[in-house]
């Protein structure tokens, strides 16, 4: 992917949620992309697919497998989502068609790429629900008789259907119970394996991102301001607001009387502090900070920040 | 299935609900400072004595609750008895209105049937071109149908198409010199085409505005994204998942107007002399004759119980979530 | 001697019905019996649907509760006159979880305060500007933010603002229902640490209810554990993390992501999906996914057995050794 | 939530510009045009069924009375007995649907049924049946139409209760001790006050309509003329004499008010963000 750019056209003029993010996933890894609300991460998955609906703008180049996804359209297009690259969302409560069979909506992508006939057809989504843990009897079941944990992991069994190449799960877990949530994020670890699936999985939650994925991508603010492996990110952060953040998360493991805390407020996308948009929260900011970006900077092999003042211990 | 509970409790709604009509059917007359046989006397222009006669004949000298259960008795009995019309003296009041129902039943059958198609398919097809020229000209014109009387409409289709350009007949439900079957079911449909456009008229922008709404909300529901992601033809999306749920409210819609509709046919009937419950309600009322207005409001009613009864239980159906 | 307890709960259950058309009975709160004393600081841990919101709701009476009895101070509340109640209100706050709904977005930052200090200190009359100006010095919030409304606020502002609503009536408790749990994972830092000033300066005694046993752990002095509307586990915080004694809360700490834990594996025993929530298993209500489950777990719901001192738990086959030690039971 | 800025908004929304213009124009003709054009009593049958002309701008109906002036008389009915009507079914609903909707108990669920159960009642056949007994009358018109309409508002303000009462902030207001009565009157009857607003203006469009039709069957006022009874007895005989003037225009003063107050009605609607 290469300096994705998403707008959002707004009553008060274009709002940048993606600025000029780059990055790439090798096949059968998964890559975890943190940040906080509002910082253009789930913008992200929908613009790498362009389903960002027009006005809102999406440019760049996306490559999956090869194959440009920002530049196609109509038949390409559709005939490329779901078969190379597909798709998980937040809360599966609201991504099924309420009126719909699960058996329905699962056939319904199938249907759309290939010729198949019904028996292969109810012979594929027994093997899939089987693979997510569900009895196929809930293929005839309507979305609102499965509790949350079923859906997602209906969701992820049907983004699995085609084989795809790329699986993007934003934030795939978030509404789910700590079991469940374990549960759930092992499955998609071993459908990587088993599958070869480059996955991009998108989470707030850095303790979760760090034991799950290979690499790690923090954004901030609709840019991206580190990216490395998930141990080094975790371990070694060079960004300020990574390593504030990894401080003030609480643990199990520790007694402490008070946290590190991050002062002041994650900004909104419409209204973006000048130069690196972490500045005003930033202890070691100088006056370079708040004029121009910095830019990304590799500082150790594939470990990389956006920073002037990397903390390289 | 639906819950057999579900049944019940809509079953015991609708009943309670005949029940009221029943009461305040018995109850109106009776509320009046004058007794209802005066009043039937002085319209009438009879003189008193036949008021007299009137008050014993219809059993009004009992006490209320002698009265009450006479009046349950008759409705309860089989065929009911609801009395005998003044006008059409000496047919029974129920013995009219059934001759009447069917046109009636017809008439808003046929009409709801297309300004429900009519209004959900205009709604699909505006919002799919949200805030073009084509979706504020629907709409603009859509508000302005709903605001006439449905009974105007009828009467300018009725000066139009039926006195200007001679092209729909404009009286009646059929041609009395029509013969043979055949003859007899074109000249009703000609003679049901201007009500029926009337009605449509009227009532379409109801489901139009509706089912506009409803899709440009669902629209934006994360699960057409999800449909969009998957590559699924956007024709298959519209249909298929966003006017699929986009229905669900219209039809709730269609159960509750369905008083509105049948009520809305009597202006519509007077203006063609449609001999339907509409019309015969006009008829009773010029002639003052209160068995047969009681009557026709009590059928009325019971027909539009019903019916929203039978919708209730299919809305079951529809909408999976209604299920236990 | 033995001191009355602020809060007594005394088997208590909540019931919902569930669904217009199906009445389905869903039972939230299911026998549950806790006494809460005014000096501790006391966490409810459980995950979505374990009922936790519910006793929050039931000890600011905003719910009744459908069986048992709620003892505040020795009083049942359900039998508090109007004036009782009104005075339980100056002494029993409650924070919501989520700071975009439990604001009136009416009212502005002044409105917001000046309504809590009218009825509960003024006496009906108008507050002053400095008491609300105290108050937001209180939560760390700057003085500027008076006139604004909580759409212009952030989603931590706002949480801060509804922390400085409770503290408007000098509540002796309150209680935090998720008080971070919807807040950006930069700002959950300054909230606890606040929280945790005005433990220690305010005197004020919290009963956290949350699903992260981490913050629990940082703010909480004794901890009790939910599962369906039970409570399967409670004791001090560090006798529950360190030995937890069901199988449930061995789990569940087992399943938490943390940046800290020695030896991370993502490995766990996989389980067959549990059916739905709406109906609830016989017996002990953890045993479909309980590895030591024996036939007496499908029968009859254990009661609640003291371990070692306060630490109690619900089960049939409690965990004996420390979490650090060699697991078995 | 109404703001300076949703006044700001109301003059820039097309729809609620529109309606108020066409809504104050019949107003000013009700009040103020009575006193231009003289009362229509006076039958002149050699002036009957003139087309439009200088004299008479409207034609003149089967009396030779001005179709003009009868309108302008007319207008006045109109917007009584719209007004009136739905400001009282907007009051009972309005009660009703805050009642049923905040309390539960048997008060709240007895006001549920009553309210499911004058929904499904087909209303003309109620109105015409109630009109009937309670004689014709300018009140009884008014008190049939309050009568039939107010369920509806009492439905769509029940059901924005419902949303509102377990909403967190007013929770949050009763955990803070504030009252019962201060939290509908100030926390939920203000939050629903557009969509109460809104459904006000369109029951008064749909009570224009209500009354027109009465007339036009024979059991509204017949003291006074009114549009709906220039149409009663146009139908009659209009037809014969191709006398579409007197037909064409009471329809259009019908539906021109009431565009007009759907207009505002939907405006409110749009500004406030509601639907």
């Amino acid at each position: 992917m290469r300096g994705l750019t998403a707008k959002y056209a707004t009553r008060s003029g274009a709002v940048t949620a993606v600025d000029n993010v780059n990055f790439s996933i090798e096949k059968g890894k998964i890559m975890g992309l943190a940040g906080e609300s509002g910082c253009g991460k789930s913008s992200l998955a929908l613009a790498m697919l362009k389903l960002l609906e027009p006005p809102n703008t999406v440019s760049g180049e996306v490559y999956v497998g090869g194959q440009e996804v920002i530049g196609l359209d109509g038949a390409s297009l559709r005939d490329l989502r779901w078969r190379k690259a597909s798709i998980v969302f937040q809360s599966a409560m609201n991504a099924f068609d309420p009126v719909h069979k699960v058996q329905s909506q699962m056939a319904e992508a199938i249907r759309a790429h290939t010729n198949i006939s019904t028996r292969d057809l109810n012979r594929t989504m027994d093997d899939l629900l089987r693979a997510v843990r569900i009895d196929p009897k809930y293929k005839k079941a309507y979305p609102h008789e499965l509790s949350g944990g079923m859906k997602q992991r209906v969701a992820i069994a049907m983004a699995m259907e085609l084989r795809p190449q790329l699986l993007i799960a934003d934030e795939p877990t978030t509404a789910l119970d700590v079991v469940t949530q374990r549960q759930i994020l092992i499955l998609m670890k071993r459908l990587s394996r088993e599958h070869g699936t480059s996955m991009l999985v998108i989470s707030h939650d850095l303790s979760l991102l760090s034991e799950v994925c290979d690499e790690i991508m923090i954004m901030y603010g609709g840019r991206t301001i580190e990216i490395g492996g998930a141990e080094e990110v975790v371990r070694r952060p060079l960004h300020p607001y990574t390593g504030l953040l990894l401080e003030s998360i609480p643990s199990l493991y520790e007694k402490r009387s008070s946290l590190r805390v991050i002062k002041g407020y994650p900004p909104s996308l419409a209204s973006l502090p000048r130069g690196c948009h972490f500045h005003p929260r930033c202890p070691y900011a100088t006056d370079e900070c708040t004029v121009t970006p910095p830019a990304m900077t590799t500082l150790d092999g594939s470990h990389a920040a956006a920073c002037y003042h990397p903390r390289v211990q | 299935m639906v819950n057999a509970r579900y049944l019940v409790s809509r079953a015991i709604g609708s009943l309670v609900t005949f029940f009221v009509v029943l009461v305040l059917n018995f109850v109106l007359p009776r509320l009046l400072p004058e007794s209802p046989a005066q009043i039937l006397a002085s319209n009438a222009r009879l003189p008193q004595v036949v008021a007299a006669q009137l008050t014993i004949k219809f059993g009004l000298d009992q006490p209320v609750y002698v009265q009450f259960e006479k009046y349950l008795l008759g409705v309860f009995s089989w065929p009911p008895n609801l009395g005998v019309s003044y006008s059409f003296y000496p047919s029974s009041v129920l013995s009219i209105i059934l001759q009447r129902l069917p046109w009636t039943l017809f008439l808003v059958g046929s009409a709801v049937f297309v300004s429900w198609i009519l209004g959900t398919l205009l709604g699909i097809a505006a919002s799919m071109r949200s805030r073009s020229l084509f979706d504020n000209s629907s709409l603009v014109g859509a508000i302005v149908i709903y605001t006439f009387p449905a009974f105007w409409i009828g009467l300018f289709l009725l000066w139009f198409f039926g006195i200007e350009f001679r092209i729909f007949p404009v009286f009646g439900a059929f041609s009395t010199s029509s013969t043979g079957v055949l003859s007899f079911l074109s000249s009703a449909g000609l003679h049901a085409v201007l009500p029926i456009l009337a009605l449509v008229l009227a009532n379409f922008s109801g489901y139009f505005l509706l089912m506009r709404n409803n899709m440009i909300n669902v629209m934006r529901e994360d699960f057409v994204i999800l449909e969009r992601a998957k590559g699924v033809s956007d024709f298959r999306i519209v249909l298929n998942h966003i006017a699929r749920n986009a229905m669900l409210p219209v039809f709730s819609l269609l159960s509750m107007n369905l008083g509105l509709v049948v009520s809305g046919a009597i202006g519509i009937e007077i203006v063609f002399s449609y001999p339907g419950v509409g019309y015969l309600i006009y008829q009773a009322v010029t002639s003052h004759d209160y068995p047969l207005i009681q009557g026709t409001f009590l059928v009325i009613s019971v027909a539009v119980i019903l019916m929203n009864f039978v919708a209730d239980v299919l809305y079951g159906y529809i909408d999976p979530r209604a299920k236990p | 001697m033995e001191r009355t307890p602020l809060f007594q709960l005394d088997h208590v259950s909540v019931t919902y019905r569930r669904g217009a058309l199906t009445h389905q009975e869903v039972r939230a709160v299911d026998d549950f019996s806790l006494d809460i004393f005014d000096d501790e600081t006391v966490g409810v841990v459980g995950e979505t649907g374990s009922g936790k919101s519910t006793i929050a709701k039931v000890l600011t009476r905003l719910e009744n509760p459908t069986r048992g009895r709620v003892f505040y101070k020795g009083r049942e509340m359900k039998s508090l006159s109007a004036k009782s109640l009104f005075n339980f209100r100056s002494e029993v706050q409650l924070v919501f979880q989520d700071p975009y709904e439990s604001l009136f977005p009416r009212h502005n930052v002044r409105k917001t305060l000046e309504v809590p200090l009218r009825l509960h200190r003024g006496g009906g009359k108008a507050p002053s500007d400095s008491d609300v100006a105290e108050l937001l010095d209180l939560v760390e919030l700057d003085r500027s933010i008076l006139e604004k409304y909580p759409r212009e606020l952030s989603g931590g502002m706002r949480q801060r603002l509804s922390i400085a609503r409770a503290l408007a009536v000098h509540p002796k408790f309150v209680i935090l229902d998720e008080p971070v749990s919807m807040l950006d994972m930069s700002i959950r830092a300054g909230i606890l640490n606040l929280l945790m000033r005005l433990k220690k300066d305010e005197g004020i005694s919290y009963m956290y209810i949350t699903h992260d046993l981490a913050s629990a752990k940082f703010i909480c002095d004794k901890m009790v554990i939910m599962y369906l509307g039970k409570i399967i586990e409670a004791g001090a915080s560090g006798q529950v993390l360190d030995r937890p004694a069901h199988p449930y809360t061995m789990l569940l700490l087992d399943s938490i992501f943390d940046l800290k834990r020695p030896g991370q594996l993502l490995e766990l025993p996989e389980r067959e999906e549990l059916e739905s929530s709406m109906s609830l298993p016989r017996g002990c209500h953890f045993h479909p996914r309980c590895p030591y489950a024996t036939d007496e777990c499908t029968v009859t719901p254990p009661a609640m057995t003291t371990l070692d001192g306060s630490h109690a738990a619900a089960c049939y086959h409690p965990l004996q050794e420390s979490r650090s030690g060699s697991r078995s039971h | 939530m109404i703001k300076s800025s949703d006044i700001t908004n109301a003059f820039s929304n097309k729809k609620l510009l529109s309606g108020t213009v066409i809504t104050a124009t019949f107003v000013l003709i009700a009040i103020f045009g009575p006193f231009v054009v003289s009362n229509p009593v006076q039958p002149a049958l050699d002036l009957a069924y003139l087309p439009p002309s200088l004299r008479f701008p409207l034609g003149t109906d089967n009396w030779g009375r001005s179709v003009l002036a009868e309108l302008v008389w007319g207008s006045r009915i109109s917007l009584t007995v719209g007004v009136v009507s739905a400001t009282a079914a907007t009051l009972i609903g309005t009660l009703v649907g805050l009642v049923a909707g905040y309390f539960g108990g048997i008060v709240g669920e007895v006001m549920m049924r009553l309210t499911d159960i004058m929904l499904i009642i087909p209303p003309l056949a109620l109105m015409i049946l109630l009109a009937v007994y309670l004689g014709p009358s300018e009140t009884t018109v008014i008190f049939i139409i309050a009568i039939t309409a107010w369920p509806f508002i009492a439905r769509t303000v029940r059901s924005e209760v419902l949303t509102r009462k377990n909403r967190t902030y007013v929770h949050a207001a009763k955990v803070t001790g504030v009252g019962t009565r201060e939290i509908l009157f100030s926390y939920i009857l203000p939050d629903i006050l557009p969509v109460v607003l809104a459904n006000a203006v369109l029951t008064v469009t749909a009570a224009i309509v209500a009354e027109a039709t009465l007339d036009f069957i024979g059991v509204g006022v017949t003291s006074i003329v009114s549009w709906g009874e220039i149409l009663y007895w146009a139908q009659q005989s209009a037809f014969y004499y191709n006398a579409w003037w007197w037909i064409l225009s009471p329809g259009l003063a019908i539906g021109a008010l009431g565009t007009g107050f759907m207009m505002i009605g939907l405006g409110v609607e749009e500004i406030t963000g509601h639907r």
